[in-house]
């Protein structure tokens, strides 16, 4: 059964390891902070100038120059650091900040991601996304693996105007859990009750099949 | 020290000089540490032909949402302009022009302007269709694209708390594109909660050094809250 | 918070891994904010054909000087290297290499290596020897050379304090060099006269966040004062 | 009669501006701080990282940790402000110090100065000329009209490699205050007693004399 998007946040997690430095994107990717693994800790990454982002508020702690990247009001953890946004993407360009997580409207077999721009509709900008690709040493989008007509976002060459080129090495999609090279998807896990033939119907790019593929533990 | 007294009683000395088809580079992300009264003197003057140089353009009717009013702005450079209905309107009516820059670009161009830094590469957009006409150059076998620095004829920045010598800090996550927007600026405006006494900063904590800093004035501010979210919630 | 504990007791534990014929990213100036112990860790090891970047080469028998006795630099990035008659020697010799930059040239190259901007844009430095070999490009009518940044194998970095997460502080004008070669190195030690709890120094107040930071140990520091003047001299 | 150091330093102090932000090189330079008129308040730039240098240390002041450029001890004033190497860089490279002051080996009717190699001498290093000359939006030069077997300092062209092109615009000599524009020396100022003649004498680059040459009063 294809996975919530709380599993979908719940799987992305378990890819922390103790001592990351994570930054997480709006929507599914902000839910891994929910599952990280109590005996790991993973530090916090926020564009706006942020390391160290903690949990929301309590309705007395309410600051409005406390905020994140999706402009909701946030606390600091302790150990925190404030900075400048040349300072925050100097870390993320420099390549320090460990796993970058952020949704797609597709991705392709080459690591190309299209995510911020669809021809036609308005364009609201690409934030820090372009910044966030082309930096972090680990990127793994979250998406469904098809939309909702049931096209693949998993492609040969992605159609919609590029976010970065050749920077994804790993996906995470309702249905499976894949790895980036040598031009191909390879399939890595899947989704509790979904079968290869189902993963392969719905990803138009090149997909690897090697051996077993297992489910994924939750 | 009578010639480093930086500090301006009203708006109108606070934004003298502004004129027509400059360009303003303003701090500030969504609503948070952004200069409101200063924003409200350039609707007041009425300039317009500006080519404003923010991260966002503010909500409908809030921040610099309220230079579309009368159409203020021609050209907004932003990385992400997506929480204004009438910014959309005007975009789509050919009345405003925009020019979408990443995020981390758009830090480092304005730095880079005020550091007399007047291009660097980056890895950013490479690809994309922000690289598109750009110089792309490899170094260490991968690709990067030029992008040039920017500047502006006015900076307006929002601090915490500044001295007479325009030595500000920031406060919390308001700091954000203020210290670089503080340096770019021919004219650099700041508008603060609060004027300290020289010294009371010590000088290791200071964040932006008042010689980038032409004039100072005390504001009070509503600090809309964008999107509140509680533990509760 | 295990993960983040960078701490560690023993400077062959805050070297380990530094081998022949890498690069060294140093900060200080002159032998103001020099990690004194990691050098003397550095000399103790015996690793030569260093690469050594920094912006003096302290002096004879103290600093980066001490590095020069068993000839363990191949090569010194510096801006000014007056103040060292082994360093002369050697470099008359023929021992040593130097490449001369521009300090502020040189600043801005650690910047950007720990950045990830692999070159920008200067002024300084064009018609001169520096500018020799170098691309020139003009900007607004200005010409200017393009300079490739920095990086290295390992940064050591003198702070005053800094917590276990690596976040750290700077006293004084003790901070020059240390905060841009702190983000510059594959691997980044830091020395500091303190260790204190998370969350002891205000995270606006934090000069180089811990993400930059690998390793953390306290040291003892002489801090000798190269030219001591007083009012009554 | 010709100046002395400290008369060089005094008139180059009379240059500043109430506000000003000023670096100043070793030697004569640094002198011209002892001299700022009390009418006015300059604020001195330290390229190690301090606005705002201060006067010397007491014996029980004296702080390792707190030098200028010289690496002498130093206190900062009132107001200073303390940073980084690439921050007080930024600041004189992107033209944000009024002033600067230094001495050279050369000067040329260009406004490029030789200052920091005497090839077949050891080379020490440029340390932060080259960016001082090629971000201040004021430069003045120091240094004696002429060398001591006479030749003059004030050149066609520098003979020497450079520190910096088109960036002179001001020279203080012992003998004359000149302006660099158009190609010549424009001679300003003489030395009280000193003769347009003897000036000219020891000027090989081109020199412009308009009008009576007022001396320089103190």
């Amino acid at each position: 059964m294809a996975l919530s998007r709380e599993q979908i946040a719940m799987r992305v997690a378990q890819e922390f390891k103790d001592g990351s430095y994570v930054n997480l994107g709006i929507g599914i990717p902000t839910l891994a902070a929910n599952y990280v693994s109590d005996d790991i800790s993973v530090m916090l990454q926020s564009e706006n100038g942020l390391l160290g982002m903690g949990r929301y508020p309590d309705e007395d702690e309410v600051d409005a120059d406390m905020i994140n990247a999706g402009k909701e009001t946030v606390t600091a953890s302790i150990g925190a650091s404030i900075f400048s946004s040349a300072e925050s993407f100097a870390m993320i360009r420099g390549g320090h900040v460990d796993f970058t997580v952020l949704g797609a409207f597709e991705v392709d077999q080459q690591g190309n991601i299209a995510s911020w721009m669809i021809p036609g509709k308005l364009v609201k900008g690409m934030g820090g996304a372009m910044d966030l690709v082309a930096g972090a040493k680990n990127i793994i989008v979250t998406m469904t693996h098809a939309d909702k007509h049931g096209n693949s976002k998993l492609l040969e060459q992605c159609k919609l105007p590029l976010t970065g080129v050749n920077c994804i090495t790993h996906i995470i999609t309702d249905l499976a859990l894949l790895e980036i090279k040598d031009s191909a998807f390879y399939l890595r896990e899947r989704a509790p009750g979904v079968t290869v033939d189902e993963i392969r119907e719905k990803t138009a790019g090149k997909l690897v099949v090697e051996g077993d593929i297992p489910e994924m533990r939750f | 020290m009578a010639g480093f007294n930086k500090v301006v009683s009203s708006y109108e000395q606070a934004m003298a000089g502004l004129e027509n088809d400059m360009t303003v580079i303003a701090g500030g992300f969504g609503l948070c540490g952004i200069p409101e009264g200063l924003i409200g003197q350039i609707k007041k003057m009425g300039v317009s032909g500006l080519t404003v140089v923010s991260n966002n353009c503010g909500v409908d009717g809030f921040g610099l949402g309220i230079l579309l009013e009368d159409k203020q702005i021609k050209k907004m450079v932003a990385s992400y302009v997506g929480e204004n209905a009438l910014f959309e309107k005007q975009l789509l009516n050919g009345e405003l022009e925009v020019e979408l820059t990443p995020q981390g670009t758009l830090a480092e161009k304005m730095r880079a302007g005020g550091a007399g830094i007047p291009a660097f590469f980056t890895a950013t957009g490479y690809g994309t269709p922000v690289g598109e006409g750009k110089e792309v150059r490899e170094f260490n076998g991968r690709p990067y694209i030029m992008e040039e620095s920017i500047t502006g004829d006015f900076a307006i920045v929002k601090a915490w708390k500044a001295d007479r010598y325009g030595n500000c800090i920031y406060r919390h996550t308001a700091q954000n594109f203020n210290p670089m927007a503080a340096t770019a600026g021919k004219i650099t405006v700041v508008e603060v909660e609060e004027i300290v006494e020289p010294g009371e900063i010590p000088p290791s904590q200071i964040h932006t050094p008042g010689i980038y800093v032409d004039r100072v004035i005390k504001g009070t501010f509503e600090k809309r809250i964008e999107r509140k979210v509680t533990r509760s919630a």
